[in-house]
């Protein structure tokens, strides 16, 4: 009885730390004490388990904690910033899958004398959990380069999935009805997994992020209801914690795109690319050289820096800061305008700066710094393009029409750093490159700042 | 599932959710990454589920290398889940420690100041 | 009571904990008499304790009125819980109807114009 | 079974409504709605109770529901907005009792067979119901001028407290180990009536909204407890709710006074207005007539009125809105000036002006208007005092130093409207009656303004 008690109180502690730690969140003073506090809770979790009376042998339990430590750890240690997406996407694989493996052993050892309520927890666990692995997997694969991260299309390709998702949900359905029938409880599965594969590939790898955060959501719906299999309200708490962050972040993240979830995922984008590209050229960019963008930053008296996805790319976060350090040397006030969705992972930037130890007091989102652009001398775009095409604003015929923008164009004057006449993520030409304000300092971000910051000193 | 717990399972369900839009929804855009990946790591609570049954032995016949089928992908959950677990919450240190709201110490202030003065 | 049922009460206490922390500091002062006869209705919930021991017979010898005392007791409990109920709410909705954005459609709107043209 | 889990359902629904709700206060335009929802929760709660398994006879239900609705609706209906503390205070009164009571029946029901925890949810129950509904109801006789509003103190007081604390307590502690020995309990409860007492006998009038949120929280701590010992989540849920919003009303209110809670519940207030009645006059004050006043605001560009304790005494709501009206109509901007613990209770004097159809949009807060006081010609305070205190800002030594004020001492001119040289709240002089440019109008509040309307339109 003691131990009972002891059992679920250290799983009460856990349930409150884990929000305690996302509370802390809230502010980045707190976050470090949230984690911490999390992590604790993490722990108690762990050692309560450890007490539980079904337990008979501990060595499995500790050859596992050890396996699953030291990778884990090593991958923690060792994955660069830039690499962020693809480790999250992994690490939802990993956890997917020990939700769906607990789902299915829990059916090995009681599957005949599972009733209606509990079978359909198992069975939710265990398809979420599987689509969730194969899912992450994919997006790992196409965020990593290892797969083309174009959308892969075949014919008919809705139809298979629909009657893929069909056949999946009549298993199911069968299942809670017969729990004791195994093979369909594993067809089941094995459709799960699949059906993970065909749901991502399609997807463009830049539409990534956003897919990731529902799969994120997913793992923790699938933790959620390995709570209500075990009975266990850690896992509820937990899981649903899990789940409404993920299903938050897709959200906020296809408000900032101004997209559809629906959209994002049976992605129209393909269509607007060929529209975009028909729309073709507008006029000339105006090239600059580095050592006339050094004079306008070097006498400037405020320069705004805008990152974008070319940034993470050209991993150029750390000369960023160099330029930024030179140029405040020389007294000009150095901001950094940070779009919501700029790069591609929400907070993307910000983690990318805060690494090369740029003091997020000097970070500025949308609203904070548009109406500065105005009385700013040099507006610094680096591997930005979306995030700053004014046509949103303007063209109300834009496919990104309305999506919100940071508004270099009302800057004095513009650099953008770019490699060439790429586009950006949505594959829309940019406005902004031809206006007479803009010069294009081509080259990789990294590089063009390297010879940037030489030029500062000398001028 | 006792009518009872299931009740209760769906109170406890029903609290989390709206605690979670509440708290999530004021985390500032700042911390999105790291928020993903904290969630991420506390999603790996399904380590308590795995510990379990990797701990247990089920009366199920297959056995590979002397342990019962289930009690071995118990032991591969908990391996993944540890993945999970301990990468997830080491990155977002990790990420967390990098966040600083003021300079260090830097020659830059100086600098600054010996320029304008 | 049941060890379970304890400990899952005590989750959707410390839950319920959290969320009431997060939604009432979020009342702005504007609205903290409503708050309060709101709170107050609310806490007339112990109405449907009320009922049930009012509507069932105790197997207590004492009688009143030919009724067991505790369902006598129970029935008094009943009309406070209600008038607890039914005054709060009524109260909270008289004085949020009160409270309006804009001016009426009075004539003070037009009559300033007048005088300012 | 079909039934339990409607039964259930309508408590979960209830329990999330509730939530939803209080959600909904947090802004005004969409409070009604969340009231609405609420109410429909209850609604729904108690139709699932009426199937419980348990009831056998409804005619006492009936009863008892008609009688308290007839009695709830009646008071609701014909209390003056005005007389809010007063009913809140005896609506506690009613709520804790029936939390009490239903404790009482369930010991009476299986009183030797509870064990432990029962038995301490119980007792909980029953002594948080019962201290609350007396203090409830010395609060209401005091707000309500039935007895002595100053605080009433006797030698040994807080001995004698002591003791019946102690004693409480320990009848608490031994009824749980013997849950048999009836005597104990009733004893028990006994005391805690009277303990409700003594604890709120000592506090003065003013005082009591602090109080009454604080036995606000008790009571919703006591129904929680009813919901450990009928095992029903919707009261734990409820009343949790219930008792943090009176715990964090009376933190808030005590901020805004800056006194601590112990201060409030122990009043070191007595001692600090000797103190302040030795500090005496400084100076003269400067009456003003009518007249004047009615051509310094009927020429004025803006007039920040400041409404106080007195504007909610003298029942003067209507007519400022009025004399605001007439000013307006010539011109003249209005604005008012709300001071967090403005009046007696939080939000008094939003809910006083909104009656007198005030839109809220021109009531306008502490950090709001204390910048705007310099560009404004008259600041009117009617029937305010320490919230105006320029010693809580300027004097170190003041017992009230620190408490944020509405800085109206900064404005070109400041018209007082008090009926003499009384005292606020806090029983301190007030500097900023002495001050060149204040005017002091005497008279009570609602008849200066009546004379004041009339001179504006002759003006
Ligand atoms: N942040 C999120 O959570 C998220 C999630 C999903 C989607 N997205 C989408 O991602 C986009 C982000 O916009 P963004 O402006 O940050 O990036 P972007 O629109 O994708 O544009 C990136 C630009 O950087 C340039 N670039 C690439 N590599 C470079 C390098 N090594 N050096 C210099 N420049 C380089 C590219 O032009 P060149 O090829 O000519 O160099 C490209 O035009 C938005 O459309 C957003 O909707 C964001
Ligand atoms: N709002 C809350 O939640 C709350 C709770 C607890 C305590 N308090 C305390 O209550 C005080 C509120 O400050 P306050 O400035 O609003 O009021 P106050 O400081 O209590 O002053 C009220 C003033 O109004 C005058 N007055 C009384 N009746 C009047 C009438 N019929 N006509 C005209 N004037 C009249 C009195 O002076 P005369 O006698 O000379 O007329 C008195 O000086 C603060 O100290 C606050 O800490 C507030």
């Amino acid at each position: 009885m003691e131990r009972f008690y002891f059992i679920e109180f250290t799983y009460l502690a856990a349930g409150i730390l884990f929000i305690l730690g996302l509370k802390g969140l809230s502010h980045p003073e707190s976050a470090k004490r949230g984690m911490h506090l999390a992590e604790f809770g993490m722990l108690l979790a762990i050692v309560g388990t450890l007490l539980h009376h079904d337990i008979v042998s501990y060595e499995l339990i500790i050859a596992g904690l050890i396996v699953g430590g030291a990778v884990g750890g090593a991958m923690a240690y060792w994955v660069p910033m830039t690499a962020m997406p693809q480790r999250t996407a992994l690490s939802h694989a990993f956890g997917a899958f020990a939700a769906a493996l607990v789902g299915i052993a829990e059916y090995m050892r009681h599957g005949a004398e599972l009733e209606g309520v509990k079978m359909g927890a198992i069975n939710l666990e265990v398809m979420l959990g599987a689509l969730t692995t194969t899912g992450s997997l994919v997006a790992f694969a196409k965020l990593q380069g290892l797969v083309r991260g174009t959308p892969m299309t075949f014919k008919g390709q809705n139809v298979f999935n629909m009657t893929l998702l069909a056949a999946t949900v009549a298993l199911f359905v069968y299942t809670l009805f017969n729990p004791g029938a195994a093979a369909p409880f594993y067809a089941m599965i094995a459709l799960a997994f699949l059906f993970g594969v065909m749901l991502v590939m399609p997807i463009g790898a830049a539409d990534m992020p956003v897919v990731m955060s529902l799969l994120n959501s997913y793992a923790g719906l699938a933790a959620a209801a390995t709570g209500f299999v075990l009975d266990n309200k850690v896992l509820i708490i937990a899981g649903t914690l899990d789940g409404f962050s993920g299903f938050i972040l897709s959200i906020l993240m296809c408000r900032a795109m101004n997209r559809s979830i629906t959209n994002v995922l049976f992605g129209a984008f393909g269509s607007v690319k060929d529209d975009a590209a028909a729309a073709g050229e507008q006029g000339e960019m105006r090239e600059i050289n580095v050592e006339d963008v050094a004079v306008q930053l070097a006498y400037a008296k405020q320069v705004v820096i805008v990152p974008g996805y070319g940034l993470a790319t050209s991993q150029a976060q750390h000369v960023v800061r160099e330029l930024a350090n030179s140029l405040e040397e020389r007294g000009v006030t150095v901001k950094y305008a940070i779009h919501p969705v700029a790069g591609r992972m929400p907070g993307h930037m910000n983690v990318l700066l805060a690494e090369a130890n740029v003091p997020y007091s000097s970070l500025y989102e949308l609203e904070q710094i548009n109406h500065e652009f105005p009385s700013t001398d040099v507006a610094v775009v680096i591997g930005a393009n979306d995030v700053v095409n004014p046509d949103a604003r303007d063209n109300p015929q834009s496919p990104i029409a309305g999506m919100p923008i940071l508004e270099v164009d009302r800057a004095r004057s513009v650099v953008v750093l770019k490699r060439g006449r790429g586009r950006g993520f949505s594959g829309l030409e940019n406005p902004l490159f031809f206006k007479p304000v803009t010069g294009m300092l081509y080259g990789d971000a990294k590089e063009s700042l390297g010879r940037l910051i030489q030029a500062v000193q000398q001028a | 599932m006792k009518p009872e717990s299931l009740i209760a399972a769906l109170y406890v369900f029903a609290l989390a959710a709206f605690l979670g839009y509440q708290v999530i929804s004021r985390v500032p855009p700042l911390l999105h990454t790291p928020l993903m990946s904290a969630t991420n790591a506390i999603s790996g609570i399904s380590l308590v589920g795995s510990i379990v049954i990797a701990g247990s032995l089920g009366h199920d016949q297959m056995k590979v290398l002397g342990y019962p089928l289930s009690t071995v992908l118990g032991f591969v959950a908990v391996t993944c889940a540890t993945i999970n677990v301990v990468g997830g919450f080491m990155i977002t240190d990790r990420m967390l420690r990098m966040f600083k709201r003021k300079e260090l110490p830097a020659a830059k202030g100086d600098g600054k100041k010996a320029l304008k003065g």
